[in-house]
């Protein structure tokens, strides 16, 4: 049995984890013995080495064994379970006999190091050049949870889903875990000697040989590397590449102002917001994002403490921002050039324009009313002159200064301004003609995302030739494929570095851990250029920072450290003076024509960096709902055009180039428009991107990277699944959201309670159990705010250790997210209004499941939680089919991993992990309140020692820490003065299906949206109805 | 008392008429020790031997509300005393919820007890039998009807009884060895 | 056809009936004996520790207090296990070349950590704190046994979670006093009423100094605590108890005791301690 | 238990129906002789040796895949969420619908007097017996973790001191199912006690003389005895009775209990008995009727037995009929709108992708059965075996139904989902049929599949004359 007891249930024990402690040392010593061995020789020589136990650890954590979450042999684990289901067979009952553990302590324990008690460091994850500030959960010297820095000036709540699924980055173990010479096995000493060489030969030419191609960048530290390596090779050359970039809006600035300024944008301060496909409520567009959704979630809320905004959204392709907006608009990309124009004229005068419908002349009425409160954002996937005209629009309402200020770029830019595309082109130029002798590939996969024109790959002859390629990165991926040498990244987990927040502030990077596969900062990488040999990232930062402040250093720089940010270097506002108002029409080829595609940054795996990355593959997209893979989406009226459902197969043929995707209809997609996201279909990539999607890259090129129009669709033959977790689009006439207008809130607040009947409280055949003593837990969460964004869901899987289950087992159903964002429409078809709502458990004080339970594996706390005992659980799954809202989810296979080490090493401490055959669900984050209570109740308070209760806001579940809108609520409902309280008390409050009487804690408030009047807003009692049912069809 | 030499006389009638009719004549007699067979239950027979109620049905009684008890107890002690913990907001003594195990306790119980009380009465299982050493008898599984009078019994008299039966029209009869 | 058994078989079928009964029964019991058996539960099993470390020899022969070495026990979840360091503090200075102490010193010189076998596991779903039983009042011997009478450290209660919920049903029946004002001792009563003449006044004051040493400590790690009796009263100054704040008394029983440290202490009821989430996640 | 004056009561049915349920020309020896001769005097039949062979196969394929249902776990079907109950539970109620019928048969008709009950009551019971184990077998599968579910189901002090719930619809099946087994098995094998002992006595060998004597536990037909026996057997039935209805009631309160729109319904009780009847007695049927040709024991299993067995499924038919008509009106009458959804998307081929299954029930459960009015149909063998081979399929689908549609859309769309079995669930389905029919052959060929000692108070020479 005692087999079964180490596969039933695991959890990583405090004491398991300290035996992994020493083995840090013992990474240093195999790096030493390695140094001198190579090739086949590294093997054998790792062989040799494997002798002390913690070793058996360190090479599995080297090189994992193939155990993927989903493969489906029969594996050894799976012998294991046989053996223990014989043996109790046997008649031997529960299995209480433990395996013997060893513990492993310390030799000399650090000094903060607690055995138990998680520390929080802060740092930053650096995203697309800019810093998304964190804080970081540390376990034993193990990074297990990325939270935000709400102390960081940047002004941000939570975090986004990306921050909170870089850990999981972190512990991957396929990223690159060597530097390699040819495929081979080598060291960091032999990539330095070999770039000796070429140095020494470049020298007296000045460098005219070196291209560093790197990723946009706003690290201070990079920034006087790079100066400095320029001013030894003058010759030399910096490029820049980044697939998804900031360029047009950067564009738009030089065209508006002339010069390279960025624009803030302060929604706090406007009440009438207007997107021109501007997705500023995702940090897949906006490095604002953070702060754009804390303060757009604040004047959302309809408690009315401060004036609902009204956010018109005019926009090419669903998004989460258009699911927010009052009054949306589809248009096709090239289209909305002409709108921004048209809007243009009007605010100044102009009129009669009647392309747009009342919906522009109403806009620009509202635009007018409300000058200076009022802000005009164009998105990225616009063209320069639409940003010049939204800049425009701003400063001819008054709003600059206000509602719109303007800085100097963050990003670092090797010389004046250069697109990245152009950039890209200089470097390829300069390949092309053989110029090019040494190419330093700092980050990024050009090879993977360059503009398909280019032909920036293996085909490209003069590429080819170029004598030395050097590819640093996180993975061995398409571009590491094409170079000689790769040398491991280490992840920002791992690394010392600086880099900005949008808003200038700089932020220290510090190691959680030490790199776990002995990877290289770039900091370090570049020292080779420089002539500071074997200078560490770490001194590198600090001889920065200390050059930036010579006074007091070391008090500034723990400062610096423990705050997560430099106080006071925010980039200051500046006056700017525009140019002109009217901007010449770019030359969108044979605009119209054809069918227009939309390029997108996939809302989950970004521009395909994020693809092996298991939890945000399997996340379902805010309104697609779907995992693994990107599709054609594209509208009913095209479909129907096109004679295709959804899982059929299309070929898209964009200027002589194809490509086969899955369809995929949605509702609110603008007509003859497609949108493919970015970032699928690689080819050199970890087990988990294996197969995932399609290269949309391959459609993409340089003079179209955001859009393209001429398109021809063509079905074809076959029929491909894809894996979505909510195949409904409406609600089937059920009042599960509610939403209203401010004049209708007004009208009656109580309006989200008419629809049903509510049992009165207290209503039961038994009697009730006191709930009024002690802390009773209660969640509210406010629709209103929710901006849909997935982070929620992401950082519960963080928290609670849920497995990921694979394609094939989403497609089945079997999804474990304790946590799932609703979707649903109102409105119609071709332009619904989007509702989002967050449902976890709703830990109903009358909770059907429990009654069903034969074991009592879920029973009800005294404090109002829906205890789910995993080890009691026995798994006849009679507990989810009796629970209304499916929160419940099954271990229907061993989807948690066992077997990989590093995998362990990032599992919750305080969570069970769970093992086949159990039902698990949302706890309210039981062991956060835990361990508040148990802090709370060894602290007294006062003179005679009062004992002192938690404090509200002192519990935060994993959800609400993370939701970077302050949409999720927690505490205790029996304390008046709590927010949750406050806020349950509300006329708007409503509890989902609460005609069944099951008494839920979780509690929802109902949406409030500010519609125009002279527009008709979309229906919000009018159901769209169920368009796309291709897999019901199958059942 | 000194012991009979045989176990007793065994007598085989034709039909159940004939067996039913010798076996009150028997009983009036004055035959105490004796017993009748038949490859069929016949209601008159036991009364013609003078078996007219049996203790069986009291003991079922017993067992169900032994039974019955088990349940109740049970249950309560489980879910209202020894763990009690809040389910779905029910009560801890859920009586709606326990009939239901009371009701089959109940059932289970009693039914046991018929079948083993039917036995131990019987005093079955009891593959040895002094009425087997007659071959004869392998008949009474089938067709066969007999009436057996113990040595045992008072007035029993090896030659006289013999003399009874056979005056009762028996198809034959048999001496039976211990 | 005639018999087809021998006499024997009546007596033999009635007594395999039996037999079955009897056997069914006695697999019943084995089996409810064999899951609480210390075979199951490993329950006084000698492990081999190398260094064959002995709590009777620091605890009960040194008097090293528990937190010496277990230096997070109030802190947090886990107790601590001391790092080589902590041996070093001492073992430096004292048998500084005995060979039982070998690997302690290759330890430190080398920076390889020992490697303990774990003595007291629970299962790796029950979430045990140490911290808030230890504030709560539960003394480490009621849990881990006279660890001072321990060469070899063994696992002395079942650890079995209907051993936990015997505490959590009714903590009172085990928590004890953090202080105790120190007093006179029964004992030393018995030597007052002595006539002067017998009386050995250099016993009192040693014993005195005894009790008063033994009192001053704080009694969850008092290894050596006995439970409140006639001959052994307790006596408590409470500082939270709502409304008694600042009073003294004087306990002769553990029933009295324990309920009034339920209020010090600030205990919550057994509903509340026995809901599954306070061991469970 | 005897009826009332045979002779009477045949006369009567000689009248009412032209076939009486023994056939003339029968006597105490012939009727042993009879019953008797199919396991003792004939030898192996190839048609059983081929039937066995082939449904031990199918059985031990079952096992091959419930070994690596362990090893795997219930992911191997196509359970999901929201449908967390498949085939495991569909095919769970089915058979012990299907063990409803032996019980009754002995049980109530034995209390109603009716003599027709006699021939066919032993095989039906064995029958019942058979049934339930196949349906014990899915409740301790559906978990894919038995070495669990075998023992926290059922109140034992374990170290835990945690019990089980006793408010779960679940541990009332335990407690049902596992009473209503034992129950039928001592009910059977106390029937069996007079025949072993003729087994006995006309076996050959000395050896199968000792086996069935070990069993006969050494009766010898005292008349002491078969009072206490009919007592204690009169009791069984009236104990049998209620159990056997509250077994069904209770496998419905699974369902019922819940909250679940189609399954939350108070008419679950009575239709499910119903339901459980109607397919018991189509399963006696199915097997009655090849079985009475085979063994050539027309004369015991008349033409009588199957019309009257018709005429109880029919009957019951009816009843299950009503319950889906109150389905449907309850749903639409109520207004509730979970409800109404419920049922449209059960019905509506527009709306639930499961309606052809509906619509399947209703045509083998009701459409079908209609063809049972007709007196030709319930006495012509062949076509009253196919109408019960359909049924049998009907009552399979209802449960599908009842299962799969209510769960696959329940409450929030956005949770809505699929249930499509793997092939793993049909291995598992058909390899209970193959259990099921190994275990009913080896009764046939071991023991006397008609009661011979009921059968013979049948005869007019069993009564006695004042």
């Amino acid at each position: 049995m005692s087999e079964s007891c180490k596969t039933e249930l695991r959890r990583e024990k405090v004491n398991r984890l300290v035996n992994i402690a020493p083995s840090r040392l013992d990474l240093e010593t195999v790096r030493q013995k390695l140094a001198s061995a190579r090739g086949k020789h590294y093997w054998r020589s790792l062989e040799e080495l494997a002798e002390q136990p913690d070793f058996q650890e360190l090479l599995h954590r080297e090189f994992p064994r193939q155990a993927s979450e989903w493969t489906d042999e029969v594996s050894r684990r799976n012998f294991l379970k046989l053996m223990s289901a014989s043996l109790a067979f046997a008649g031997l009952t529960a299995c209480t006999r433990q395996p013997t553990e060893h513990i492993v302590p310390y030799v000399r324990q650090p000094e903060e190091t607690i055995p138990g008690k998680p520390l929080l460091f802060a740092s930053a994850m650096p995203f697309g050049g800019h810093a998304f500030p964190v804080l970081v959960k540390s376990d034993m010297g193990r990074p297990i949870k990325v939270e935000g820095n709400p102390d960081h000036p940047a002004g941000n709540l939570g975090t986004d889903l990306f921050a909170q699924a870089s850990l999981l980055d972190m512990y991957d173990p396929d990223r690159s875990q060597a530097v390699t010479v040819l495929g081979d096995v080598s060291t960091w000493g032999k990539f330095l000697e070999s770039l000796q060489g070429p140095l020494v030969s470049q020298k007296p030419l000045k460098g005219a040989g070196i291209r560093f191609l790197t990723e946009r960048s706003t690290s201070p530290t990079l920034a006087s590397q790079m100066r400095a390596v320029l001013l030894a090779f003058p010759e030399a050359k910096w490029h820049q590449y980044e697939p998804v970039n900031r360029d047009n809006s950067r564009g738009g600035a030089q065209m508006a102002f002339g010069e390279d300024v960025a624009a803030q944008h302060r929604l706090e301060n406007a009440d009438i917001i207007v997107s021109l496909d501007a997705n500023f409520l995702s940090s897949t567009e906006n490095p604002q994002f953070l702060r754009n959704a804390a303060e757009f979630g604040r004047r959302r809320k309809a408690d009315l403490k401060e004036k609902i905004n009204r956010l018109y959204v005019v926009e090419s392709t669903p998004t989460i921002t258009g699911a927010k907006a009052d009054h949306r608009l589809p248009l096709r990309a090239f289209e909305i050039e002409q709108f921004a124009r048209a809007l243009m004229a009007q605010i100044s005068g102009g009129g009669g324009d009647t392309r747009f419908g009342n919906f522009l002349s109403a806009l620009a009425k509202d635009l007018t009313a409300h000058r200076g409160s009022s802000v005009v954002i164009a998105g990225e996937t616009q063209p320069p002159v639409v940003h010049a005209l939204a800049h425009a629009m701003n400063d001819a309402l008054g709003n600059a200064g206000r509602t719109v200020v303007y800085t100097d770029s963050v990003e670092v830019s090797p010389e004046g301004f250069r697109g990245c595309v152009d950039s890209l082109q200089d470097l390829n130029n300069d390949i092309q003609a053989g110029k090019v002798d040494l190419l330093m590939i700092l980050g990024g996969n050009p090879v993977f995302d360059a503009p398909a024109d280019l032909n920036f790959n293996e085909n490209n002859q003069q590429l080819m030739k170029v004598p030395l390629r050097v590819h640093v990165g996180l993975y061995q991926n398409e571009t590491s494929n094409i170079c000689q040498w790769h040398v491991n990244q280490a992840h920002y987990l791992e690394s010392w570095s600086d880099a900005r927040t949008f808003d200038g502030t700089p932020t220290i990077i510090q190691p959680l851990i030490d790199p776990l596969y002995s990877g290289r900062t770039m900091h370090e990488v570049l020292t080779a250029f420089s002539n500071q040999p074997g200078l560490t990232s770490y001194d590198l930062l600090r001889a920065y920072w200390q050059g930036q402040h010579p006074g007091d250093f070391e008090n500034f720089w723990r400062k610096s450290l423990h705050d997560g940010f430099v106080p006071g270097m925010g980039l200051q506002p500046r006056q700017v003076t525009l140019r002109s108002r009217d901007f010449p029409a770019t030359s969108a080829r044979s605009a119209g024509s054809g069918i227009e595609i939309v390029f997108r940054p996939d809302e989950n795996i970004y521009d395909g960096r994020f693809a092996n990355n298991g939890w945000l593959q399997e996340l379902p997209k805010p309104l697609t709902k779907l995992t693994w893979d990107n599709a054609a989406v594209m509208g009913l009226n095209l479909a129907q055009k096109l004679d295709v459902v959804s899982e059929d197969l299309v070929e898209i043929e964009l200027r002589g180039r194809k490509l086969k995707l899955p369809v995929w209809i949605e509702a609110g997609v603008p007509d003859q428009s497609v949108t493919v996201q970015l970032g699928y279909g690689r080819t050199h990539a970890g087990r988990v991107a294996q197969g995932a999607g399609v290269n949309t890259y391959r459609l993409r090129l340089s003079d179209a990277m955001q859009f393209a129009s001429g398109a021809k669709l063509g079905k074809v033959d076959g029929h491909y699944q894809l894996a979505a977790t909510h195949h409904h689009h409406n609600m089937e006439g059920r009042a599960l959201v509610r939403a209203a207008t401010v004049k209708e809130f007004e009208e009656n607040p109580r309006f989200a309670h008419q629809e049903l009947e509510e049992p009165s409280p207290g209503e039961t055949l038994y009697f009730n159990y006191d709930y009024s003593k002690g802390y009773q837990w209660g969640m509210a969460i406010d629709t209103g705010s929710c901006i849909g964004c997935n982070t929620c869901v992401v950082a519960c899987q963080a928290e609670n250790n849920i497995p990921v289950v694979g394609k094939f087992e989403v497609t089945r159903g079997r999804e474990m997210h304790w946590l799932r964002v609703d979707r649903y429409y109102t409105g119609t078809y071709e332009n619904p209004k989007t509702h989002f709502q967050p449902v976890p458990c709703m830990q109903c004080e009358q909770a059907p499941c429990e009654v069903v339970c034969p074991v009592a594996a879920t029973v009800h706390s005294t404090e109002g939680l829906n205890d789910m005992v995993y080890n009691r659980c026995v798994g006849t799954r009679y507990c989810s089919n009796n629970c209304p809202y499916k929160v419940r989810r099954f271990n229907f296979f061993l989807y948690s991993d066992y077997d990989t080490p590093v995998k362990k090493l990032m599992n919750n401490p305080d969570v069970t992990v769970r093992s086949r055959g159990v039902m698990e669900k949302c706890t309210y984050c039981i062991q956060r309140i835990t361990r508040a209570r148990i802090t709370a109740e060894k602290e007294f308070v006062g003179a005679q020692h009062a004992y002192r209760e938690i404090e509200d806001g002192e519990v935060k579940t994993a959800c609400q820490q993370s939701c970077p809108a302050d949409a999720i609520v927690f505490g205790n409902i029996n304390d008046r003065n709590s927010r949750v309280s406050k806020l349950k008390a509300q006329p708007y409050n409503y509890s989902l299906l609460a005609d069944l009487n099951t008494r839920p804690r979780t509690t929802y408030l109902a949406e409030v949206m500010n519609t125009n009047d002279e527009l008709t807003g979309p229906d919000l009692m009018k159901e769209v109805e169920n368009k796309v049912v291709t897999q019901e069809k199958e059942g | 008392m000194k012991h009979p030499p045989i176990w007793g006389l065994l007598a085989e009638f034709d039909g159940p008429n004939s067996l039913v009719h010798a076996s009150e004549r028997a009983h009036a007699e004055g035959f105490r020790k004796m017993d009748a067979y038949s490859p069929f239950p016949i209601e008159e027979l036991s009364e013609a031997i003078g078996f007219h109620r049996t203790r069986l049905t009291l003991i079922i009684l017993i067992g169900g509300l032994l039974g019955l008890l088990t349940g109740v107890a049970m249950q309560y002690w489980i879910s209202a005393i020894d763990y009690p913990l809040n389910v779905g907001g029910r009560p801890y003594a859920a009586w709606v919820a326990f009939v239901i195990p009371c009701f089959e306790l109940t059932i289970l119980f009693a039914s046991f007890s018929a079948v083993v009380g039917m036995l131990a009465l019987n005093g079955l299982p009891l593959p040895y039998h002094p009425v087997f050493n007659v071959p004869e008898f392998s008949r009474v599984s089938r067709d066969g009807f007999f009436l057996a009078i113990e040595a045992s019994d008072p007035r029993f008299d090896t030659a006289e009884t013999r003399k009874f039966l056979q005056g009762l029209r028996a198809v034959g009869v048999w001496e039976v060895p211990h | 056809m005639a018999q087809i058994f021998h006499r024997s078989a009546n007596s033999l079928a009635r007594f395999s009936i039996l037999a079955v009964v009897f056997i069914l029964v006695a697999i019943g019991g084995a089996l409810s004996e064999l899951q609480r058996s210390s075979y199951v539960t490993r329950q006084n099993e000698v492990r081999v520790q190398t260094p064959p470390f002995s709590h009777q020899h620091h605890v009960g022969g040194l008097g090293i207090d528990c937190r010496y070495c277990h230096t997070s026990v109030e802190v947090t979840n886990f107790a601590g296990i001391p790092p080589t360091k902590t041996c070093m503090n001492c073992h430096s200075q004292i048998w500084t070349n005995a060979p039982m102490l070998e690997p302690v010193r290759a330890s430190f010189r080398e920076g390889k950590s020992l490697r303990w076998q774990r003595v007291h596991d629970l299962p790796d779903f029950v979430y045990f704190d140490h911290g808030i039983h230890v504030a709560k009042g539960v003394g480490c011997n009621s849990c881990h046994g006279d660890v001072d009478n321990m060469p070899l450290m063994t696992q002395s209660k079942s650890l079995l979670m209907e051993w936990c919920l015997d505490c959590h049903r009714a903590p009172d029946k085990y928590v004890r006093p953090h202080q105790v004002v120190p007093e006179r001792s029964g004992m030393l009563e018995a030597q007052k009423d002595l006539p002067p003449e017998h009386r050995d006044e250099g016993t009192i004051e040693r014993q005195q100094a005894e009790y008063a040493l033994f009192n001053a400590r704080d009694q969850v790690f008092n290894v050596r605590y006995q439970p409140p009796s006639a001959f052994n009263p307790i006596t408590v100054k409470f500082e939270r108890w709502k409304g008694h704040e600042g009073e003294t008394s004087t306990f002769t029983d553990q029933a009295s005791l324990g309920r009034a440290l339920i209020h010090e202490y600030n205990i919550r009821g057994p509903k509340e301690i026995t809901s599954c989430n306070t061991c469970h996640r | 238990m005897v009826p009332q004056g045979p002779t009477e009561t045949l006369r009567e049915t000689a009248m009412q129906a032209d076939d009486p349920v023994l056939a003339p020309g029968h006597n105490f020896v012939t009727i042993t002789e009879k019953v008797i001769a199919i396991p003792l005097r004939r030898g192996t039949p190839l048609w059983w040796i081929g039937v066995f062979a082939i449904a031990f196969g199918i059985m031990n394929v079952m096992l091959l895949v419930i070994a690596y249902l362990f090893i795997k776990g219930v992911g191997i079907w196509g359970v999901n969420i929201p449908v967390g109950w498949g085939f495991a539970i569909v095919n769970f109620v089915w058979w012990i619908g299907i063990g409803h019928a032996g019980t009754l048969i002995s049980a109530i008709l034995l209390l109603l007097k009716q003599s027709w009950r006699n021939s066919i009551n032993r095989f039906a019971e064995a029958m019942t017996i058979f049934a339930v184990m196949c349906a014990a077998l899915f409740p301790v599968l559906h978990t894919g973790r038995p070495w669990l579910a075998a023992y926290w189901l059922f109140p034992i002090p374990l170290t835990m001191g945690v019990w089980p719930q006793f408010r779960s619809p679940l541990i009332w099946d335990v407690f049902a199912i596992s009473t209503y087994f034992t129950v039928s098995v001592l009910f059977w094998f106390m029937g069996l006690i007079p025949d072993l002992a003729s087994m006995r006595d006309n076996a050959r060998t000395t050896l199968v003389q000792r086996i069935y004597g070990m069993l006969a536990m050494g009766w010898r037909g005292s008349a002491r005895h078969w009072k206490r026996y009919e007592t204690a057997y009169l009791v069984l039935a009236g104990l049998s009775t209620p159990l056997v209805l509250s077994v069904h009631t209770v496998v419905s309160f699974d369902f019922a209990a819940s909250l679940l729109p189609g399954w939350h319904t108070t008419i679950f009780p009575p239709y499910f008995v119903a339901g459980a009847i109607y397919s018991g007695f189509a399963m006696v049927l199915v097997l009655a009727i090849p079985l009475r040709a085979l063994y050539g024991v027309e004369d015991m299993i008349t033409m009588r037995h199957l019309d009257n067995a018709a005429k109880v499924m029919f009957a019951t038919g009816l009843i299950v009929a009503y319950g889906y008509f109150m389905e449907f009106y309850m749903a639409h009458y109520s207004g509730n709108p979970w409800e109404i959804f419920m049922m449209t998307n059960r019905s509506n081929p527009s709306v639930g992708p499961y309606a052809p299954a509906y619509w399947a029930l209703i045509a083998t459960n009701i459409a079908i059965p209609q063809l049972l009015w007709l007196r030709r149909v319930r006495r012509t063998p062949w076509m009253l075996f196919l109408v019960s081979c359909v049924i049998l399929v009907g009552m399979w689908l209802e449960r599908f139904v009842i299962v799969i549609t209510s769960l696959h859309r329940d409450f929030l769309p956005s949770s809505w989902g699929f249930y499509i079995p793997t092939r793993y669930d049909w291995a598992v389905f058909i390899g209970t049929l193959g259990l099921f029919t190994s275990f009913f052959f080896l009764f046939l060929r071991l023991m006397p599949m008609i009661p011979a000692f009921e059968v013979k108070t049948l005869l007019p020479e069993a009564k006695v004359h004042k």
